[in-house]
């Protein structure tokens, strides 16, 4: 049995995997690099290795140094959480000949599920559904407008080896054609050395709806069913929830089979993500697996009452699941905001700094997973996902009423965030309704980025407290000058009666 | 002796009566206002006026005189006008658009792409390039019309917090 | 429909109410005495109005004052919490009168309840369970006499008037009756200024368990089901959980209907709690019934996904209940700790005082319930609970293990509290095997007041921290003297080669 | 120069021998220990030691000195020992039992029971009173043995911070 765990990453995701693992009584050992260490995994772990300087490629993509950590304090296994090197076949590899557990699937499922065309192929042969597209890579020019012709269009032209938008055109004219896959061959030969292409049907208003799964080491694989991630900004949900919105009892059942076939297709192991792209008639096509946890696995945790975390370790372990498909339902609803350091008044770039001071929402409903504190500087090197903002409710309805209230009692001072760029999401009207897809971002900026007005007395009062501060600070460098203006309260009704003449 | 304090548009002038313990007396723009006021922790106050309960949360943004104000329903930049501030304000305003012409990258980060070439005409609005940083991406946009001056940077490169990205010659107003 | 509600409590009660109101869009009105200028009720509310002097009498229990801000403030509603006026038929009947809905039982509810002789009767009448004893008042000595021989011994004599302990006595040998009998009745003369006793039989090693129910106007009433709350000191609660870990399902449903019956009998409207006490061959008696909210109601929210204020609030608006008796089950398991400013090492004494810092505890299953902050003065006036603790697990073990690594997390400075006398509870034995009766605290006080060493390199790294501490703090008072200490890092190696040699 | 620090029983001999950063070189009874030190906050530490990871919170008692010190598992007192706290320590022992032998309450609170009366004769652990205060009770117990030289409240009376309830005269030990 896993005694030890060695975490290898940071942020949020390293707290929460120690939290499980403090509660299994799994001793938990940290990395940290230059930049980190005062960061909360740090103080939380069992134990702490320094591991490199600040960026993440000499620090937490070192997997030889984090490999000798783990055998230097003998941790039986590694989770790797996720981003990093959780997808990372090589690393996954490495581990297991060095005889450590990597709590995740084998090199096997995470390179066959990580290179998009095999993943596809592997589901076409598994008879979940794709979107409609070239059955594999394509490298010659008319072979592709062949395709193309016979996909029809809109469509989409992805590099194979791509991700990060790289590569990637949306081809919706004849005229077109040409040059966009010239375009997205050439990106795609500069950045990946490796210039083939596929073709898939461009999804209009598409849902982007994904599936929890586990499988243990001997054969058997639930779903846990869906997450909605649709609320996106350039790629990067923003908002999920579960249930979705808009699935039907049907499509659930059939689209959580599915997924099962699919992790079963990959002998996969551990706790994956079937992600599915659903269009507004709900036809679903297999779009990619997360070979690992998601961002997003607390509102799964929350509605079907399932510590992820402890069961991956539990499968890890070599323990059969403790549920069975039968025992899991969805109970009530849940909604998870991201809030990161980041200033949507300008381009909502990133924005580290040091959190001057922090209230976290609590009470009735309500979970925070996060690891800044007051005092905290946030570095400028990784993820600026600071906290996740998770709630549930008996229904939506309440779930979205709960958010608000939770978003409102959160406060961030010291580092630009996006809270009320989430309070205004959960206002808008396409949000409240259930009625959006990865569009929605895009189409209500302008409701988005509004202020509402506090009122006038409002404003008054603002105006007076900053004022009063201004005072008291002015006061304390130069005490003389102002303190006539104090302890006259006397002489207020004095005041008044002047002013009233 | 009152000061005047600017809260977006709004100049108000605004002066402190009296004061005893935790209550104010206040004139604001000829109007008083008696208020409960109490410093909770630092930087953040309880003001309780007609009986109405507001939590105001005071971030300093430059010295003592700028500040950003959070009540829970919005953020105000509020700042306090002496002659100090009203000179600096007269000398920002013929400085203009220096700055605002030249797009830098406030983080370190990277270029995703950049959408234009030097000489091109771009509109107020128009997305100039694309950086991504902390794994993010951000997209910015020409503030005014204008031509493309300079542009110091390609796709992929690293840049440095800072470093200038693409300047832009703005149209001239008529 | 209810638009703004006034909330007649302070601490963690009205914040936690005021969430609710806040989520359902109602208005908030604080009240608060001089001592409580700074509370988070009064942050959080949208109105506050100060009501009087610190003492409770003068503040907190002032009903008049308390209704004329309900008046000036155009609350619809006043919500009382628990403690303070929850209980009291003449607030609930002023309210009535004043045209504002005490959210709440109606006066006539309160009084059957509120008197235990009137409440044993009235739950005899409605066939419940009660504890075996005499069946009104005894005002005789000798009448008390002969019902003590026909219950037979051990026999609890109390109080008709009482409360908190005052005008009882446990007698357990025939010789101890009449002196026993007469200081019950002296101490209830003088307390009370009357003094009929009535006598039950004494139950040993007694569970006390407590069954929530909610009932609206039209006559619906159901339960939802039980609470543990055998974990006390001084018959103060502790630690509560749901479900109890020694009821059978068969038990359950038992008393859950006799727990609506004694609803039913008093026209019952709201929230409320029907206390059994239990024997260890799981007879149960009816024990009294509290008309109001209680502390641990959160781990009944939490194990049957309910919110009770929204459902105090929705009762209180004339409409029907919103779930049915059949829809309701108990999913998991959750425990309650109750965090109080108390010096366990010093009789438990209430610590008020100044919160120097705070960490809450947060993460998967974890909701915390408080109301105080960094920086906040703890009144002496009033209870010292200043935060409660809810978790929730799969099952009693994963809740078992959560509650202690989240009260690892919970950190108070600045005021004495009882965190690891919590812990030490979740640690004993008895307590993990749920196999605890009223009298646990005190059996177990040895082991709860042990501290488990924390060995010997952590008491080096303690001594060598506080030391660092203290030179650095010296040398902020005197600069000069310690410099030399700093900036040596060069003369390591050398210092190391001299103590070498 | 090495001071001493006093952890429950124990008196310990420590010295700062070098320290760079967050790296510190100290000796503690004679051996070296190498720490990587740092300041979460104000009062509170994490030490990584032979990378084990360690945080630890002070919390000052009075003074400088004297520390009420937190671990995740245990809470300590700890006090730094120099001329001054040798002199404070050997002057306290001699006045002994002072405050012991008079009960007092805390904080302001209500009594609920006295169990003694003047003359009666006491074990060490019995309890003496019963005090109520902010709705929790606390049992009051005799340090040692001895007799009840005075009771100065009765039930139900209220009391102040610091007012003597009940004053005990211990047997004279062997």
């Amino acid at each position: 049995m896993i005694k030890k765990v060695l975490v290898a990453n940071r942020g949020e995701i390293a707290v929460r995997i120690m939290r499980s693992c403090r509660e299994m009584g799994i001793q938990t050992v940290a990395v940290y690099s230059d930049a980190d260490r005062k960061a909360m995994h740090v103080l939380y772990a069992d134990e702490a290795y320094h591991i490199g300087p600040s960026p993440s490629l000499e620090s937490y993509l070192n997997r030889n140094k984090i490999i000798e950590v783990a055998k230097k304090s003998g941790a039986d296994a590694i989770h790797p959480g996720y981003g990093f090197l959780s997808e990372n076949a090589g690393f996954s590899k490495r581990c297991q000949q060095k005889g450590i557990k990597f709590i995740g699937p084998s090199p096997y499922a995470i390179t066959n599920m990580g290179d998009k065309i095999t993943a596809r192929k592997t589901m076409m042969e598994a008879g979940v559904p794709v979107v409609p597209g070239t059955p594999g890579e394509i490298s010659s020019e008319s072979e592709a407008i062949k395709s193309i012709k016979e996909i029809g269009l809109p469509v989409m032209i992805k590099a194979s080896a791509g991700g990060g938008g790289k590569g990637m055109r949306l081809v919706k004219n004849q005229r077109d054609i040409k040059s966009s896959l010239r375009a997205a061959r050439s990106e795609a030969r500069s950045a990946f050395g490796d210039d083939s292409v596929f073709i898939e049907k461009y999804i209009e208003s598409p849902h982007h709806i994904e599936f929890q799964i586990l499988a243990d080491q001997h054969g058997n694989v639930i779903h846990l069913f869906e997450r909605e991630c649709s609320v996106q900004r350039r790629h990067q949900k923003i908002i999920e929830e579960a249930p979705s919105p808009i699935l039907t009892p049907e499509k659930r059942a059939e689209m959580g089979e599915y997924a099962v076939a699919a992790a079963k297709a990959v002998n996969y192991e551990g706790a994956g993500t079937i992600e599915f792209i659903v269009d507004k008639d709900l036809n679903y096509y297999f779009l990619e697996m997360n070979t690992r946890l998601q961002v997003e696995h607390p509102i799964t945790e929350r509605v079907v009452g399932v510590d992820l975390v402890k069961e991956q370790i539990n499968i890890a372990n070599g323990l059969p699941l403790t549920y069975t498909q039968d025992e899991l339902r969805q109970s009530g609803h849940a909604i998870e905001c991201r809030v990161y350091a980041e200033d949507p008044d300008n381009n909502f770039m990133p924005a580290p700094g040091k959190v001057t001071h922090i209230d976290i929402p609590y009470g009735v409903g309500v979970r925070v997973d996060g690891y800044i504190y007051e005092g905290f500087e946030i570095p400028l090197y990784y993820d600026p996902l600071i906290a996740k903002l998770i709630v549930w409710g008996r229904n939506r309805q309440e779930a979205i009423e709960r958010i608000r209230r939770a978003i409102k009692e959160f406060k961030i001072n010291g580092v630009k965030n996006n809270l009320k760029f989430l309070e205004r999401i959960t206002l808008a009207d396409d949000f409240v309704k259930g009625n959006y897809t990865t569009h929605f971002i895009e189409e209500n900026m302008d409701f988005l980025m509004e202020e509402k007005p506090c009122g006038e007395t409002c404003d008054d009062m603002v105006i007076i407290t900053t004022f009063i501060e201004y005072l008291d600070k002015m006061e304390k460098a130069s005490p003389k000058e102002m303190t006539a203006l104090k302890n006259n309260w006397k002489d207020y009704n004095r005041v008044r009666n002047i002013l009233k003449l | 002796m009152p000061f005047e304090v600017k809260l977006n548009d709004r100049i108000a002038k605004v002066e402190l009566l009296s004061r005893q313990d935790n209550k104010l007396l206040v004139a604001l723009d000829g109007k008083e206002f008696e208020l409960d006021f109490v410093k909770v922790s630092e930087g953040s106050y309880s003001v309780i006026y007609q009986n109405r309960s507001f939590n105001i949360e005071l971030i300093p943004v430059s010295g003592v005189k700028k500040y950003l104000v959070n009540t829970l329903k919005t953020t105000y930049e509020v700042e306090i006008i002496d002659a100090e501030s009203k000179y600096l304000a007269s000398r920002n305003k013929a400085l203009d658009d220096d700055g605002d012409n030249v797009i830098k990258a406030p983080i370190p980060g990277k270029v995703v792409k950049v959408f234009v070439e030097k000489g091109d005409k771009v509109e107020a609005g128009q997305t100039v390039i694309i950086i991504s940083a902390m794994k993010m991406e951000s997209e910015f946009k020409a503030k005014k019309a204008g031509t493309i001056a300079d542009v110091k940077v390609s796709d992929g490169q690293t840049v440095e917090a800072r470093q200038p990205l693409v300047v832009i010659e703005f149209d001239k107003q008529e």
